[in-house]
C-alpha cells in the first residue's frame, strides 16, 4: 500500500513488457495480468464446481442411492455453493474489473497493484483449503452454503474450522480486491473523465465494492462467532447458554441479501455494455439505470428476512418484510424494460456475446419472476426450501450471473487478445448451454411446486420424471462448458486479427486502445470529450 | 453543467434521491447532481430516506393490521 | 504522484475503517437483535423480568397458560410441567411447577430455556421467578420441583387465549475427568 | 427467429400448466382453507408474471424479429423518457400492491389464535418427529418405514417411497388442531404442503401453526430444512380420521402403551429379545451403525466387535439410554420403551459376530433407568 504509481507505472517501466516465466505471474502487479488470474481461476472453480453439480445431478437421476451417501451428498451441495458463489461468480467478476475498469476510465493500472496481487493469490490459498476439507476425518463441510447453526456449529464435522478460515480468507481477498475498484475509480479516472461519464459496467462495479465493503465484514463476523462457539465456549447461537440459532439466521441473511446484488449488480453493467453495442444505439435511461443501482445497494439491507419467512417471524415481521420485498422489487424489475427499450427500433445483429446478453434479459426476468412470488409470503410457506427456491435462484446466476460473465469473455476477448473469436463455435456453445440451462432448471420449478424439498439425496417416486429430464439437461450444459473452454484457448492462440474498435457499434475508451490492449493501457491519459 | 454547481438545496436533494429509490431519473437532472461535488448530501440523503422507507412500512403494517382486526 | 499516493493511502484508510465498522457491526447486531426481539417480541424470547408491581387482576377474561418441558439432545433427565395447563386472569400472579430427576448415575447440571408461542405473546409474560433464572444441578438418582412464578400483562392483546410457555432442558455439564460438576461451561466437542 | 423457436415449448408448458396430470407441474390445490388461499394466491401472481412476461418479450422479440440490422433497420437515437419509464415503474407498483392486499388477507388468517380443540407437540430429531398429544398421555416417534433395501435398489420401490412411516399423526376430521413445534437438536421443518403448514422446528424455542383438516385421508409431506445426513428420510405422514374413528384411535393407542407397560414385566427369551431387537435396530440404529452393524468410518462407530458392544453391559446400556454428550448419538432412554431397549442391546450383543450369548431384560433396563 506503501507504493505510489510512480514507483510501479510511470516512466521507469513504460517499455516494459511482461517478465518471462512463472515469475510473470507470481509477483505480476499488472491489472492485465492480475484479471486473467482471476478469469482463469474463475473458470476453474466454475468447472470443479460444475463437476460438483454434475455429481449431483447424476445421484437424482433416479430415485434411490446409486452413487453417493447421503453425507457425501451433503458436502457436494455445500461445496457446490460455496465454491460457484464465492470462487466462480465473484472471481470472475473481480478479473472482469481488473481487466477493464482501467481501460475504460483511461488509467494505466489499478491504483493499488501490490495489494492488487496480494487479493489474488489469497485465493488460490483459500479454495485450497477449502477443497482439501473433502479429504479430512469427518469429511467437507455438510450444512449448505448457508451453514445454519447449530448444525454448522454443535454439530458440525471438525473440518469446519478449516471452512471458517476459508471464509475469512476469501472475504479479506474480496474486501481489498473491492477497496481497489474504489480507489481506481475515485482517484485514476483520466482528466475529463467526470462521474457522470463512467460506462454502466464501471458504475455497477463502484456500487458492488462499497456492497463488498459493507457486507464482507458482516460475513467475517459471522463465521467468526461459529469459531468462537465451537472452540472457545461462547453461545452466540447456542440455545443452551442463551443464545440464538435463529440469530444466526439474520445476521447471516443481512449479509446473504446484498450479497445477491453483488452477484448480479456487476452482470446489469456488463449486459448494459453488451446491447446498445449490438443494437448500435445508446442506453436508454442511462441515468435511471446509474440511481437505480445506486439505491438498490442501500434497499437491499432492509428485506433480509424474507429469506426466514418460516422461522416463525411474528405477523407484524412477516408483513413488514412482505411489503418491503415487493416494493424494492419493482425499480429492480423494471431495469429489464431499459435493455428492451435499447433494442427497440435499434438496428440489432446477433454475435455470441448478443446471444448470451439476450438470453440473460429473457431468462434473468423468469428468475425475477419466480423471486416476486418467493415474495409473497403465505405463498412463500408453499414454496420455500423446496425445488422452487432452486429453481429461481439457478436461473437468477446461472443465465444470470455465469451468462453475464460469458457474454463478457466474448465480447472482451477480441480486445484482450487481439484475435476475433471463432462465431460459429461461440453459437454453438452459446445454444447448447441456453438449451441446456432450461432443461435442468426448468423442471425444477415443477418438482418445486409438486413437494420436493431441497438438498435432498434421495426422492420419491412422483418427482423422478423431472428429475431425470434436470438432470439430462445438466450434462448438456456441463459438457457444452468445454467448448467455451476450447473457444477461450484458440482465441487466445490464434484467430482472426481484430481491429481496435472491434465491433460495429462498439463505444468506449477500451476500443480506442490497439488490439491486444497493451501491457500498461493508457501510460498518458487520454483525452475525453 | 452550465447550472451554477452549490445550487438546488434540501429539496433537490431530496428529489434526486427519491427519483433514485424509485428507480427514474432524467439525463437533465442527472447532470444537474453531478455537476455537484458534494457526494455526502446525497449519501446522507440516501440513509435518511431508507429509514423513513422503513417507518412508512412499519406504518403500512400497523394499519394493515389494523384493518385486519388483529 | 506523490499527490495521488496521499490521495489512495487516505482512500484506503477510509475504507479498512468502514470494514472494521462493519465487522463491529455484526457484533453488535446480537445485543441490538435482543433489544429488537423484547420490543418486538420476535422469536418469542421471553426476558427475565423479576418483581412486578402487583396489580388488580383483570378477572373479566382468562387466559390459558400451557406447559411443555423438552428435553434437548444427550439429556436424559426425566423433565415435565406438573400442571399441564392452568387458566389465568391476567394480572394474576400464579405459580406452577415443573418436575425434574436425574435418572443417571452421575450429579448433572441442566439449563432450562424458555420460549413461548406465539411469539407475539412474549413480551406480556412476566416470570417473576423461574428456575431458568439460574442453572440447576441434580446429583445422581436426585428429584426436585422447581417453581415459576408469572404473571400475564394485562396488555395482552384480546385475540390471544391459549399461551404456550416451553421449557428447553439443556445439559451443560462441564466434560470434567471425574464427572463433577466445575463451571457453567457449555463446550461440546463436535462430532 | 431461432430465439422464438426456442421460447415455444416452454409457452407449451405453461399454458398447460394446470392441464398435466401424470407430470404434476403445479402447486397442488391442498385440503385446508388456507391451502386453497393460498394456492389462488399462487395463480394469481403467476398469471400476473405471464401477462407481463408476454409484454416484455412481446416487445423484445419483436424487435429481434424487426430491428435487425440484415432487414436494414436503422437505428433510432431516442435513449431517454421519463414520462414512459415512470409510466412503466408505476404500473408494476399498482399490480403488486393489489396482489399485497390478498396476500396481507390470507397471511392475517394464517395468524389466527382462536382456541384449539386439540395440541399436538410436534418435536423434530435426526431424523424423526416425535407427535405428543398434550393432555392425552399419547407420545411416539414417527420414522420412515421404508425398507433399506427399497433405498438401495435391491427391491422394487414402493408406492410411497420416502413418504411412509411406521406411525402416522392421527388427527380428527374438521376440528382445529394446533402444533408446538421444537426440536431435541438442530434446526427441522415440518412440512405438509396440503395443509399448508410449514414451520421450523428450533431447538430451544416453541413456534405454532395449526390446521382444521376437512376431509379424511393421508397426506404427506417431508422435513424442509436441511438437518444433517438423513435430511431426506424423514417424511411426515398424517393421517385424518373421522372423529368417532379418531376416538377409537385415541383409546386404543392409550390401551396399547399400557398394555407395553405390562409387557416389560414378563419374562422374554433370547430369541424373543433377538428378533424384536432386529426390527428396533433396523428402524432405529440402522441409519447410523448402519445394518451391517460396521458404521461409517470417520462419522458413526462400528458395533461390530466394539468394546461397548463386546464389554460391560452397564456401559452398554448407559450410552443406549442416555446417548453420548457432543456426538449424534442420543438418548433412546426417552425414545424407546423398556422391551424395545433390552431387544435392541441384546441384538447388538449377539448380532455380526459379537456373540456374547448375553441377554438384557426390560427389568433390567428399567433399572439402570431408575
Amino acid at each position: 500500500m506503501e507504493t505510489t504509481l510512480g514507483q510501479n507505472l510511470g516512466d521507469t517501466h513504460h517499455d516494459h513488457g511482461p517478465a518471462s516465466g512463472i515469475g510473470r505471474w507470481l509477483f505480476t502487479t499488472n491489472h492485465k495480468d492480475i484479471g486473467t488470474l482471476y478469469l482463469w481461476f474463475s473458470l476453474l472453480m466454475f468447472l470443479t464446481g460444475g463437476t460438483m453439480a454434475l455429481l449431483i445431478r447424476a445421484e437424482l437421476f433416479q430415485p434411490g442411492l446409486q452413487l453417493v451417501q447421503p453425507e457425501f451428498f451433503n458436502q457436494m451441495t455445500t461445496m457446490h455453493g460455496l465454491i460457484m458463489v464465492f470462487g466462480a461468480v465473484m472471481p470472475a467478476f473481480v478479473g472482469l474489473a481488473n481487466w477493464l475498469v482501467p481501460m475504460m476510465i483511461g488509467a494505466p493500472d489499478m491504483a493499488l497493484p501490490r495489494m492488487n496481487n496480494w487479493s489474488f493469490w489469497i485465493l488460490p490459498f483459500a479454495f485450497a483449503m477449502m477443497i482439501s476439507t473433502l479429504f479430512m476425518e469427518g469429511g467437507a463441510p455438510n450444512f449448505g452454503w448457508t451453514f445454519y447453526a447449530p448444525l454448522s456449529t454443535t454439530y458440525a464435522p471438525p473440518s469446519v474450522t478449516f471452512f471458517i478460515f476459508a471464509v475469512h480468507m476469501m472475504g479479506i481477498s474480496s474486501i481489498m480486491g473491492a477497496i481497489n475498484v474504489i480507489a481506481t475509480i475515485l482517484n485514476l479516472r483520466a482528466p475529463g473523465m467526470t462521474m457522470m461519464k463512467l460506462p454502466l459496467f464501471v458504475w455497477s462495479w463502484l456500487i458492488t465494492a462499497f456492497l463488498l465493503i459493507a457486507v464482507m465484514p458482516v460475513l467475517a463476523g459471522v463465521v467468526t462467532m461459529m469459531l468462537m462457539d465451537i472452540h472457545f465456549g461462547t453461545s452466540f447461537f447456542n440455545a443452551a447458554g442463551g443464545g440464538d440459532p435463529v440469530l444466526f439466521q439474520h445476521v447471516f441473511w443481512f449479509f446473504g441479501h446484498p450479497e445477491v446484488y453483488i452477484m448480479i449488480l456487476p452482470a446489469f453493467g456488463i449486459i448494459s455494455e453488451i446491447i446498445p453495442t449490438f443494437a448500435r444505439k445508446r442506453l436508454f435511461g442511462y441515468a435511471s439505470m446509474v440511481y437505480a443501482i445506486a439505491s438498490i445497494a442501500i434497499l437491499s439491507f432492509l428485506v433480509w428476512a424474507h429469506h426466514m419467512f418460516t422461522v416463525g417471524l411474528p405477523l407484524a415481521g412477516e408483513l413488514f418484510f412482505m411489503f418491503a420485498t415487493m416494493l424494492i422489487a419493482v425499480p429492480t424489475g423494471v431495469k429489464v424494460f431499459n435493455w428492451v427499450a435499447t433494442m427497440f427500433r435499434g438496428s440489432l445483429t446477433f454475435e455470441t456475446p448478443m446471444l448470451f446478453a439476450l438470453a440473460f434479459v429473457v431468462l434473468f426476468t423468469i428468475g425475477g419472476f419466480s423471486g416476486l412470488m418467493l415474495a409473497i409470503a403465505p405463498a412463500d410457506f408453499q414454496y420455500h426450501d423446496t425445488y422452487f427456491v432452486v429453481a429461481h435462484f439457478h436461473y437468477v446466476l446461472v443465465p444470470g450471473a455465469i451468462f453475464s460473465i460469458m457474454a463478457a469473455t466474448y465480447f472482451w476477448l477480441p480486445k484482450w487478445t487481439g484475435h476475433m473469436i471463432n462465431e460459429r463455435m461461440g453459437k454453438i456453445h452459446f445454444w447448447l448451454s441456453f438449451v441446456g440451462v432450461n432443461i435442468t432448471f426448468f423442471p425444477m420449478h415443477f418438482v418445486g411446486l409438486a413437494g420436493m424439498p431441497r438438498r435432498i439425496p434421495d426422492y420419491a417416486l412422483q418427482f423422478a420424471d423431472f428429475n431425470s429430464v434436470a438432470s439430462v439437461g445438466a450434462f448438456i450444459f456441463g459438457f457444452s462448458q468445454l467448448l467455451f473452454l476450447y473457444n477461450v484457448i484458440a482465441c487466445i492462440r490464434g484467430g482472426a486479427r481484430a481491429t481496435d474498435r472491434v465491433w460495429e457499434g462498439a463505444h468506449g475508451l477500451e476500443w480506442t486502445l490497439p488490439s491486444p490492449a497493451p501491457y500498461h493501457s493508457f501510460s498518458q491519459p487520454p483525452v475525453v470529450k | 453543467m452550465a447550472e451554477d454547481p452549490q445550487k438546488g438545496g434540501f429539496l433537490k436533494t431530496l428529489q434526486s434521491v427519491l427519483a433514485a429509490m424509485f428507480g427514474v431519473q432524467s439525463e437533465h437532472r442527472r447532470l444537474e447532481d453531478f455537476s455537484s461535488h458534494k457526494p455526502w448530501r446525497f449519501i446522507l440523503m440516501g440513509l435518511a430516506v431508507a429509514v423513513v422507507f422503513v417507518v412508512l412500512v412499519m406504518l403500512l403494517v400497523r394499519w394493515a393490521l389494523s384493518l385486519g382486526a388483529v | 504522484m506523490d499527490e495521488l499516493g496521499r490521495k489512495n493511502r487516505r482512500l484506503v484508510i477510509r475504507l479498512l475503517a468502514g470494514c472494521v465498522l462493519m465487522f463491529g457491526f455484526g457484533f453488535a447486531l446480537v445485543p441490538l437483535y435482543d433489544v429488537f426481539c423484547r420490543v418486538t417480541g420476535l422469536n418469542g424470547k421471553v426476558t427475565n423480568t423479576g418483581p412486578v408491581a402487583i396489580e388488580d387482576a383483570d378477572i373479566s377474561r382468562s387466559v390459558r397458560v400451557q406447559f411443555l418441558g423438552v428435553n434437548n439432545e444427550g439429556m436424559p433427565w426425566e423433565f415435565r410441567p406438573l400442571d399441564e395447563s392452568v387458566r389465568v386472569h391476567p394480572g394474576e400472579m400464579r405459580q406452577i411447577a415443573f418436575f425434574a430427576r436425574n435418572p443417571t448415575s452421575r450429579r448433572m447440571i441442566a439449563q432450562a430455556i424458555p420460549s413461548v408461542a406465539p411469539a407475539e405473546a412474549a413480551q406480556y409474560l412476566h416470570k417473576v421467578n423461574c428456575f431458568c433464572f439460574d442453572s440447576q444441578s441434580l446429583a445422581s438418582q436426585e428429584q426436585v420441583e422447581m417453581p415459576v412464578l408469572f404473571v400475564i400483562d394485562k396488555k395482552l392483546p384480546e385475540h390471544i387465549h391459549t399461551l404456550t410457555l416451553s421449557y428447553t432442558l439443556f445439559d451443560i455439564t462441564p466434560e470434567a475427568p471425574d464427572g463433577q460438576a466445575l463451571a457453567s461451561e457449555t463446550r461440546r466437542s463436535p462430532l | 427467429m431461432t430465439k422464438r423457436i426456442w421460447l415455444l415449448p416452454w409457452i407449451g408448458f405453461l399454458v398447460s400448466l394446470p392441464a398435466a396430470a401424470a407430470w404434476q407441474v403445479n402447486l397442488s390445490p391442498g385440503h385446508t382453507a388456507i391451502a386453497r388461499d393460498i394456492h389462488d394466491l399462487h395463480m394469481i401472481i403467476f398469471w400476473v408474471c405471464v401477462a407481463i412476461g408476454v409484454v416484455v418479450f412481446g416487445v423484445m422479440f419483436w424487435s429481434i424479429l424487426h430491428h435487425r440490422k440484415s432487414k436494414g433497420a436503422e437505428a433510432h437515437h431516442f435513449h431517454e423518457n421519463t414520462v414512459v419509464e415512470i409510466l412503466w415503474t408505476l404500473i408494476p407498483f399498482g399490480i403488486l400492491i393489489a396482489m399485497a392486499v390478498p396476500a396481507t388477507a390470507t397471511l392475517i388468517r394464517m395468524y389466527d389464535s382462536t382456541e384449539a380443540d386439540l395440541d399436538v407437540q410436534i418435536t423434530g430429531y435426526q431424523w424423526k418427529w416425535r407427535y405428543q398429544y398434550l393432555g392425552q398421555d399419547i407420545d411416539y416417534f414417527s420414522v420412515l418405514s421404508t425398507p433399506r433395501e427399497q433405498i438401495n435398489n435391491e427391491e422394487e420401490k414402493g408406492e410411497h417411497y420416502l413418504l411412509e412411516v411406521d406411525n402416522p399423526l392421527v388427527l380428527p376430521a374438521g376440528k382445529k388442531v394446533r402444533f408446538l413445534l421444537t426440536s431435541n437438536d438442530v434446526i427441522h421443518s415440518w412440512w405438509v404442503p396440503s395443509f399448508a403448514v410449514k414451520k421450523d422446528a428450533i431447538p430451544g424455542f416453541v413456534n405454532e401453526a395449526w390446521v382444521i383438516p376437512e376431509e379424511p385421508g393421508i397426506y404427506r409431506g417431508q422435513c424442509t430444512e436441511l438437518c444433517g445426513k438423513d435430511h431426506g428420510f424423514m417424511p411426515v405422514v398424517v393421517e385424518v380420521k373421522p372423529q368417532e374413528e379418531f376416538d377409537q384411535w385415541l383409546a386404543d393407542a392409550k390401551a396399547a402403551a399400557a398394555e407395553q407397560a405390562a409387557s416389560a414385566e414378563q419374562e422374554w427369551t433370547l430369541e424373543q429379545l433377538m428378533q424384536r431387537g432386529e426390527q428396533v435396530y433396523n428402524t432405529s440404529c440402522a441409519a447410523c451403525h448402519q445394518a451391517s452393524g460396521q458404521g461409517v468410518p470417520g462419522a458413526f462407530p462400528a458395533l461390530a466387535g466394539s468394546p461397548i458392544t463386546t464389554g460391560d453391559i452397564d456401559a452398554h446400556i448407559d450410552i443406549v439410554l442416555h446417548g453420548k454428550a457432543g456426538t449424534a448419538m442420543q438418548a433412546f432412554g426417552s425414545q424407546l420403551n423398556a422391551v424395545d431397549l433390552a431387544a435392541v442391546i441384546t441384538f447388538e450383543r449377539n448380532a455380526w459376530g459379537n456373540d456374547t450369548g448375553d441377554s438384557v431384560s426390560p427389568q433390567q433396563i428399567a433399572e439402570r433407568n431408575q
